[in-house]
């Protein structure tokens, strides 16, 4: 068997690809939806009521989907410039953890007109920052930044926990191991009022469509893809890429930071170690999802937020377990994997 | 200072050390063959759960304990075969696959324990591996306390250990293993397969990987919890890179980790609260960063890890 | 000519895509027999090695080994009928010991250890037979290249081969390298070993084979006896017509342009240039000769912006650019042809237009304030399109499906668009065919005629004797004095490629 | 009431219902179904993110009574409930109640602690008493802080041990924790996580259970359990909705011994018979008020 490089990717096969992946692992996950002892059909239908069935599951979907735009971007804008970020999660807890200590510190008696802004640009610039500790090694050791952005999560995680309960602990909490609520006031507004969508929805979609417009029109946008695709092209022809990577560096980490932001200021308030239930790596693959495609991003967002939300609901009312909901968003990324190798290769005797 | 000290010459602690070294053991190899052939596996942490629950619910159902190891080796070795067929012959983004097996593998795990066990206030338990007195040495004191009173997948774990690095290092097949890893083209100019290789590599190490989760449900405790490996399997990654790529170092590396854990645990009676518990258990991640920064100035790194092979490419 | 046929390859064909890369190949080889196999970049001399030693599969035809069919893909198969290959891109792991490297796949996997003891003095008594002396334990990536190319004839004499197959042999080698090597082939050819090389060097085809074979376009389309055929024949039967180079007319050269005093450059803790001074003129070509690992590379590098110098200095017209990144040199009217079209040159996912611009794109006729101007690019691809006469190309087309020769315009097309003050070329006709190579050298002469100062890097003796000027030769970092390119000999610019010369 | 309609009771559980914690209400819940009073569904395993979902959702299915654990999410739970006035709400909290409809609980076998603590002072011969806790939060400081004090009661020269092991589940590492206190000498282990009395079986010393009943688990080496139980909790406020009473109050109080909120539960053959009256002096006095179990919750040294 051999795999051959297409010349030419038809768009039929472009589009038809995703389907099936999502065919083929609606399929899968059918089989043992049914071993639990539910009628698929049934349950699937559950799903799409438990996630658009009413005014509160289709804000609920949209609140979910929010962060996991933001990370699904963060991954897309790293992995299409070959920078292999896999520590949005990390990133996403520093943003958060930044706006949670500035909300009490020095922004505390801000206007939120001020305020908030500030917290979301704070929280972005964390991110940013913890990223750029492996790309700094990678451009100085050339030490491979998966296996170091995998290993800061965890230490991440950890310093969050030392913060929350130590110098950020909210002493109000009973001994709780959370952070100081960030004062109501500095909350993101709500977009749609008694739901816990706020404008974080709009600014995710900002941002892929900001996403979209620089990859797509910038030149830094077009020197980043160039960079990507052959590194070695893009340096002879004067791209630098250290400089690239540092911003497209800056651009991913920020936007994971601007995710964990962004869910503090909506739906929190302040920061617990459960915060994120994994949006960093469902982050992953949602760009997977989406063949990095920004605009693609919300879609693929969009879909795990529906697989989550709607599965959580329909576990609810089938009786089946709800880590169903995993199932079926793991088996829709490697089925993903596979149909976009075929929309660039074909595979021969 | 000196209570702090004194820990460290009680042999409890070094038997504790190497309990809590055995799954990383078993699972840090595992990573290793993988990463040797040239394939970065990710879905450890996933692998380990699975191998977790498959090791318990075999005992529970009545298999006896070795049965247990083997299923949850064979669940293990099953799972590494996806993760193979998928970025070997295919040549997918190992990473992104690597989080996919964890995602896919750890929640068909719990979903399968829900189906297969009722809920109950306590998960049921096992009758788990017994302490396993080797005849002689076991009585010598300080050493057989620390070193031969363990239970018997402990010991599997340090005999693996040799059996891997004589594996890689002396025979022909580590010898392809290796080769792989570092330049699958040679390989496949000298009549042997490097897909297959791959394939094998990461099947087997799928299946230590497999076993270092069953340790947990039938020697380290009795019974299954979800997300109990807790983090276990990224540490494996990070020891990985710690050691190296070397097994005798992996071995060390899992030893210093779990010493660190078993002394942390008894320094908390000793010095109260002065240092932040987290800031323990950061030092291996952090060691291990280090470690690959150290490491990047010698070319040890396998030349060919993550990189797809395809037949026929150019 | 009555030897035994010990290998014979019929009807072969292998398409890649639309790509018939052989056509119908069938060729025997001789017992003891040394064949050459000719022909231009992309005649298939590869691939049809490939398929004979099972890396690629056929579409058709079949491969017979001391008369028997090798089943097709395995190259264990070919291994065990005796068939030993060095591959045009070597297959050694740098990271593990020249034994290690040659004992690979020679034991059974399932053996519970190696016998390394007795593959130990198998290896050295086979490196001394040959002659071919090597350290066992060594690391191979601390072996020189000639000493790698040892380690892969190792591998294949080690396993026992009886028929030899080295794919462009000599392409690293220095000339005194290349000398010994098929001093060494003949030796084992005496002894009864048959041997297939690939070469696109005529001279050493015609001294060390008995008998040539030429491909051009996947088909076999002569064989001849060495004894009687010529180089011009075979050059001509490479090719398939007669393409006349264009040649150089003598010009006074203006100003001095390119300076380099004394210029080191290092990279990865090694001194890859030393000590080297050169001065390129307004109007005139200076080309630098050498063997491939002496340091052409890094001079490229050095003028292009990439390696700094670490001592000396390099100026242009009189200003250091020593550490002027590429854009400035661009804008400053430096045209970069790079090495390698394919890693360097070009982003083959990308299209023609982005790769027209992508040295200039953030110069204002490109971009304004941050954003790419499309339209301005792709007119800009359209008429470099249609002045170099890129053929296949529109500005939306995706470089990778360019042909070399066309690929090479575009980069060439770009970088003289702007009527450069000076261009410098490395390689700039490597693996091109003849009609290419015309075009190209063509170019150059026209940007020097223009008034253009040309550095022209090249291995190729032919290109630089017709082209350059002036000529000096690179040797493991150091330039020796420049010859004027008419009153030099071929053997004595091919002893300064030696490292032999005299001030 | 005979003939009322039945209570409509959804639990929503973070963890999943093996959780110890979560396994009595879930009890309490699932026997009150059985006797007849209620009906209940529940969901396990719901990641905070999706826990306002859970609890919104519910409302919206007219449950009557939606119990739940509100610690990470304190802000959103009570927005949750300023949204339904006609759904109760009863929250593990560490907060107080709020409005009409947000009642709360606390988690308190403090009282069972403390006479087990009376229990294994008489039978410890080292003198020495270990404790394994998840995290130092407040719930599991008072337990073991009334444990320590009821050892003290009886043997104030007593010298104690505390582990924390930074996670709710990991058995392995609790097991670990333990044996690291035994090996210090401990010879009696409060086991808050599980996985404490399995090193206590291990090593042939001696454990206390918290929350459910862990003696069936380890024989031999679980003696006594501070049980919990949560059905008095539940029974109250089931009473107060049907009655139509506002139920945001703090319920706490039906954890307390003088409503059979906990017990303490023990194996007679294994405790010495001169243990026995004190305790059960301890025990009556609790039980009519004349005693009360300090409740300190600082982080136990
Ligand atoms: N794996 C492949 N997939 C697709 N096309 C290929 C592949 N290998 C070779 N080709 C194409 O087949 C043709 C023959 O290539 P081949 O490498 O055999 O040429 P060659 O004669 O060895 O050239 P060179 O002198 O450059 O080594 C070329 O057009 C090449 O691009
Ligand atoms: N690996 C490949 N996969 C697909 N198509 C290929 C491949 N290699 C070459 N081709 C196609 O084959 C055609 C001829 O390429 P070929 O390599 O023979 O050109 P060339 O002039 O010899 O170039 P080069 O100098 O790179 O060898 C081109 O259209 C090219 O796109
Ligand atoms: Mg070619
Ligand atoms: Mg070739």
């Amino acid at each position: 068997m051999q795999f051959v490089r297409r010349s030419h990717v038809p768009t039929r096969l472009l589009i038809a690809a995703p389907l099936a992946a999502v065919a083929v692992s609606l399929a899968l996950s059918g089989l043992l939806i049914a071993a639990a002892g539910a009628d698929p059909f049934e349950a699937y239908w559950k799903m799409l009521v438990g996630a658009f069935g009413s005014r509160l599951s289709i804000t609920e979907t949209l609140t979910r989907t929010t962060p996991l735009i933001l990370t699904g971007l963060a991954a897309a804008v790293a992995f299409r410039a070959r920078l292999w970020n896999i520590g949005a999660e990390g990133q996403f807890f520093v943003g958060a953890l930044a706006v949670a200590a500035l909300a009490h510190g020095v922004l505390a008696g801000t206007p939120a007109i001020v305020g908030t802004p500030l917290l979301l640009v704070a929280g972005a610039a964390a991110g940013a920052l913890l990223l750029l500790v492996p790309l700094a090694l990678r451009l100085r050791f050339g030490v491979d930044e998966v296996v170091t952005t995998l290993l800061l999560n965890f230490v991440v995680l950890l310093f969050v926990g030392m913060m929350i309960e130590g110098p950020l602990k909210d002493p109000m909490a009973f001994g709780w191991p959370q952070s100081v609520p960030v004062p109501g006031g500095l909350m993101l507004p709500k977009l749609v009022p008694r739901s816990r969508l706020t404008i974080g929805l709009l600014i995710a979609l900002a941002a892929a469509l900001a996403v979209a417009f620089v990859q797509a029109r910038t030149v830094f946008g077009f020197e980043a893809r160039a960079a990507g695709l052959a590194p070695r092209a893009a340096a002879f022809a004067g791209v630098s890429l250290p400089r690239t990577l540092v911003a497209v560096a800056c651009l991913s980490g920020a936007l994971a930071g601007l995710a964990g932001a962004v869910e503090v200021l909506s739906v929190k308030g302040f920061v617990t170690k459960d915060l994120s239930p994994g949006y960093g790596y469902s982050g992953i693959v949602v760009a997977m999802l989406a063949g990095l495609n920004p605009i693609g991003v919300v879609a693929g967002a969009l879909f795990v937020g529906i697989v989550f939300v709607g599965a959580d609901g329909m576990s609810r009312a089938l009786g089946v377990p709800s880590f169903i909901a995993d199932v079926i968003v793991a088996i829709s990324l490697l089925s993903m994997l596979v149909a976009l190798l075929f929309t660039s290769y074909e595979v021969r005797r | 200072m000196t209570a702090a000290l004194d820990i460290l010459l009680t042999a409890s602690l070094w038997a504790a050390v190497l309990r809590i070294a055995t799954p990383l053991i078993f699972g840090t190899l595992g990573a290793l063959i993988c990463e040797r052939s040239g394939v970065l596996n990710l879905g450890i942490e996933g692998i380990m759960t699975l191998g977790a629950m498959v090791g318990w619910l075999t005992v529970y159902q009545g298999g006896d304990l070795w049965t247990g190891l083997l299923a949850a080796a064979a669940a293990g070795a099953a799972f590494g075969l996806l993760h193979a067929a998928l970025t070997v012959p295919l040549g997918l983004s190992q990473h992104v696959t690597g989080l996919g097996i964890t995602l896919f593998s750890s929640s068909l795990t719990y979903f399968v324990f829900r189906l297969s066990v009722p809920v109950s206030s306590t998960p049921p338990t096992i009758e788990p591996f017994r302490p396993l007195a080797i005849p002689g040495l076991s009585d010598l004191p300080f050493l057989g306390e620390a070193l031969f009173q363990q239970t018997a997948p402990t010991y599997l774990a340090l005999a693996a250990t040799a059996a891997v690095a004589w594996l890689l290092a002396r025979t022909p097949l580590g010898l392809a293993v290796r080769m792989a890893g570092e330049n699958p083209h040679a390989v496949e100019a000298q009549g042997l397969d490097p897909i297959r290789i791959r394939i094998g590599a990461v099947v087997a190490g799928s299946a230590l990987m497999g076993l270092g989760g069953a340790f947990l449900t039938t020697a380290a405790f009795n019974s299954f919890f979800p997300t109990m490996i807790q983090g276990r399997g990224w540490v494996c990654i990070a020891l990985v890179v710690f050691s190296s790529w070397k097994p005798g170092k992996a071995l060390f590396g899992a030893l210093l980790f779990a010493l660190f854990d078993a002394y942390q645990l008894r320094l908390q009676h000793v010095v109260e609260g002065a240092v932040p518990y987290q800031l323990f258990l950061m030092v291996p991640y952090v060691l291990s960063i280090l470690a690959l920064v150290v490491m990047s100035r010698r070319a040890r790194v396998p030349q060919a890890l993550m990189q797809p092979y395809r037949r026929g490419e150019r | 000519m009555s030897r035994r046929t010990v290998l014979a390859l019929s009807g072969v064909t292998k398409r890649f895509g639309a790509l018939t890369a052989n056509d119908d190949v069938s060729l025997a080889l001789g017992e003891g027999e040394v064949l050459a196999l000719l022909g231009e970049n992309g005649a298939g001399k590869t691939t049809l090695m490939n398929i004979l030693f099972g890396h690629y599969t056929a579409d058709a035809g079949e491969v017979s080994v001391f008369g028997k069919v090798l089943p097709p893909g395995r190259p264990r198969a070919a291994i065990e009928a005796g068939v030993g290959m060095v591959h045009q891109h070597f297959t050694l792991a740098p990271n593990l010991t020249v034994l290690e490297n040659v004992m690979i796949g020679t034991e059974r996997l399932d053996a519970i250890a190696s016998d390394r003891r007795k593959g130990r003095a198998r290896l050295v008594a086979i490196a001394a037979r040959f002659g071919l002396a090597v350290e066992p334990e060594a690391r191979v990536g601390d072996l020189s290249v000639g000493e790698r190319q040892r380690v892969e004839i190792l591998k294949a004499l080690y396993r026992d081969a009886r028929i030899l197959i080295l794919d462009e042999p000599t392409a690293v080698l220095t000339q005194v390298e290349a000398e010994r090597l098929f001093g060494t082939l003949k030796g084992m050819a005496a002894e009864g070993l048959s041997v297939i090389f690939i070469s696109h060097k005529l001279g050493e085809v015609m001294g060390a084979a008995d008998r040539v074979v030429v491909l051009r376009g996947g088909r076999v389309v002569a064989e001849r006896d060495t004894r009687f055929t010529n180089r011009a024949e075979l050059a001509e039967l490479m090719v398939g017509r007669r393409v006349a180079r264009p040649v150089r007319e003598r010009r006074a050269p203006g100003p001095p342009l390119l300076v380099a005093d004394a210029v080191d450059v290092v990279e990865g803790g090694a001194k890859r240039l030393d000590g080297v001074s050169f001065t390129v003129r307004s109007g005139e070509i200076l080309g630098v000769i050498g063997v491939s690992g002496n340091g052409q590379a890094a001079l490229g590098r050095l003028v292009s912006g990439l390696a700094p110098p670490a001592v000396g200095r390099l100026t242009l017209a009189g200003a250091d650019i020593g550490r002027t990144p590429p854009r400035a040199l661009v804008e400053a009217g430096v045209g970069r042809i790079p090495e390698d079209r394919h890693a360097e040159g070009a982003v083959g996912e990308m299209t023609v237009w982005e790769n027209a611009v992508l040295e200039r794109v953030r110069e204002p006729r490109f971009s304004r304030r941050g954003l790419v101007d499309r339209a301005a690019a792709r007119a800009f691809a359209a008429a470099l399109i249609e002045r170099f006469d890129i053929r296949g190309a529109t500005p939306d087309t995706r470089t990778r499906l360019l042909s070399g020769g066309n690929m090479q315009k575009l980069i060439l097309g770009r970088n003289l668009a702007g009527s450069p003050r000076l261009v410098v070329a490395n390689q700039p006709t490597r693996g091109l065919d003849e009609g290419a190579i015309a075009a190209v050298h063509a170019e150059l002469l026209a940007a020097r005629a223009a008034g253009a100062g040309v550095l022209l890097i090249s291995e190729d003796l032919d290109e630089v004797t017709a082209l350059a000027d002036r000529v000096q030769a690179i040797v493991k970092g150091r330039l020796s004095p420049s010859v004027d390119t008419d009153a030099a000999d071929a053997r004595t610019i091919g002893l300064m490629m030696a490292g032999v010369w005299e001030t | 009431a005979i003939g009322a309609e039945k209570l409509k009771v959804a639990g929503i559980h973070a963890d999943p219902v093996e959780n110890a914690w979560n396994s009595r209400i879930h009890a309490a819940l699932t026997s009150a179904a059985a006797d007849g009073t209620i009906d209940y569904v529940f969901s396990e395993g719901v990641a905070a993110t999706d826990y306002a979902r859970a609890m919104r959702e519910y409302a919206d299915q007219g449950v009557k009574l939606i119990w739940g654990q509100s610690y990470a999410l304190e802000a959103e739970a009570r927005q949750v409930a300023a949204d339904y006035p006609e759904t109760a709400f009863l929250m593990g909290s560490s907060g107080g109640p709020e409005g009409d409809n947000f009642g709360v609980f606390g988690t308190r076998n403090h009282e069972a602690a403390y006479l087990a603590g009376m229990l294994a002072a008489k039978m410890s011969k080292s003198g020495v008493f270990g404790s394994v806790g998840g995290y130092p939060i407040p719930e599991v400081n008072l337990l073991i802080n009334a444990f320590r004090l009821g050892v003290k009661e009886v043997k104030p020269d007593a010298k104690f041990l505390n582990g924390f092991i930074g996670t709710w589940f990991d058995p392995p590492k609790a097991k670990e924790a333990a044996l690291a206190q035994i090996d210090a000498g401990a010879d009696v282990l409060f086991g808050e996580r599980i996985g404490t009395a399995d090193a206590a079986k291990e090593r042939g010393v001696l454990a206390i259970g918290s929350l459910i009943d862990y003696t069936p688990r380890y024989p031999g080496a679980v003696f006594a359990n501070a049980i919990w139980n949560f059905r008095p909790t539940v029974d109250a406020i089931v009473a107060d909705v049907l009655a139509g009473k506002p139920v945001g109050r703090d319920y706490t109080e039906y954890s307390f011994m003088k409503y059979g909120g906990n017990e303490l539960i023990y194996v007679k053959d294994q405790v010495p018979a001169d243990a026995l009256p004190a305790m059960e002096a301890k025990e009556a006095a609790i039980k009519s008020g004349a005693f009360e179990v300090p409740i300190d919750a600082n982080e136990p040294a």
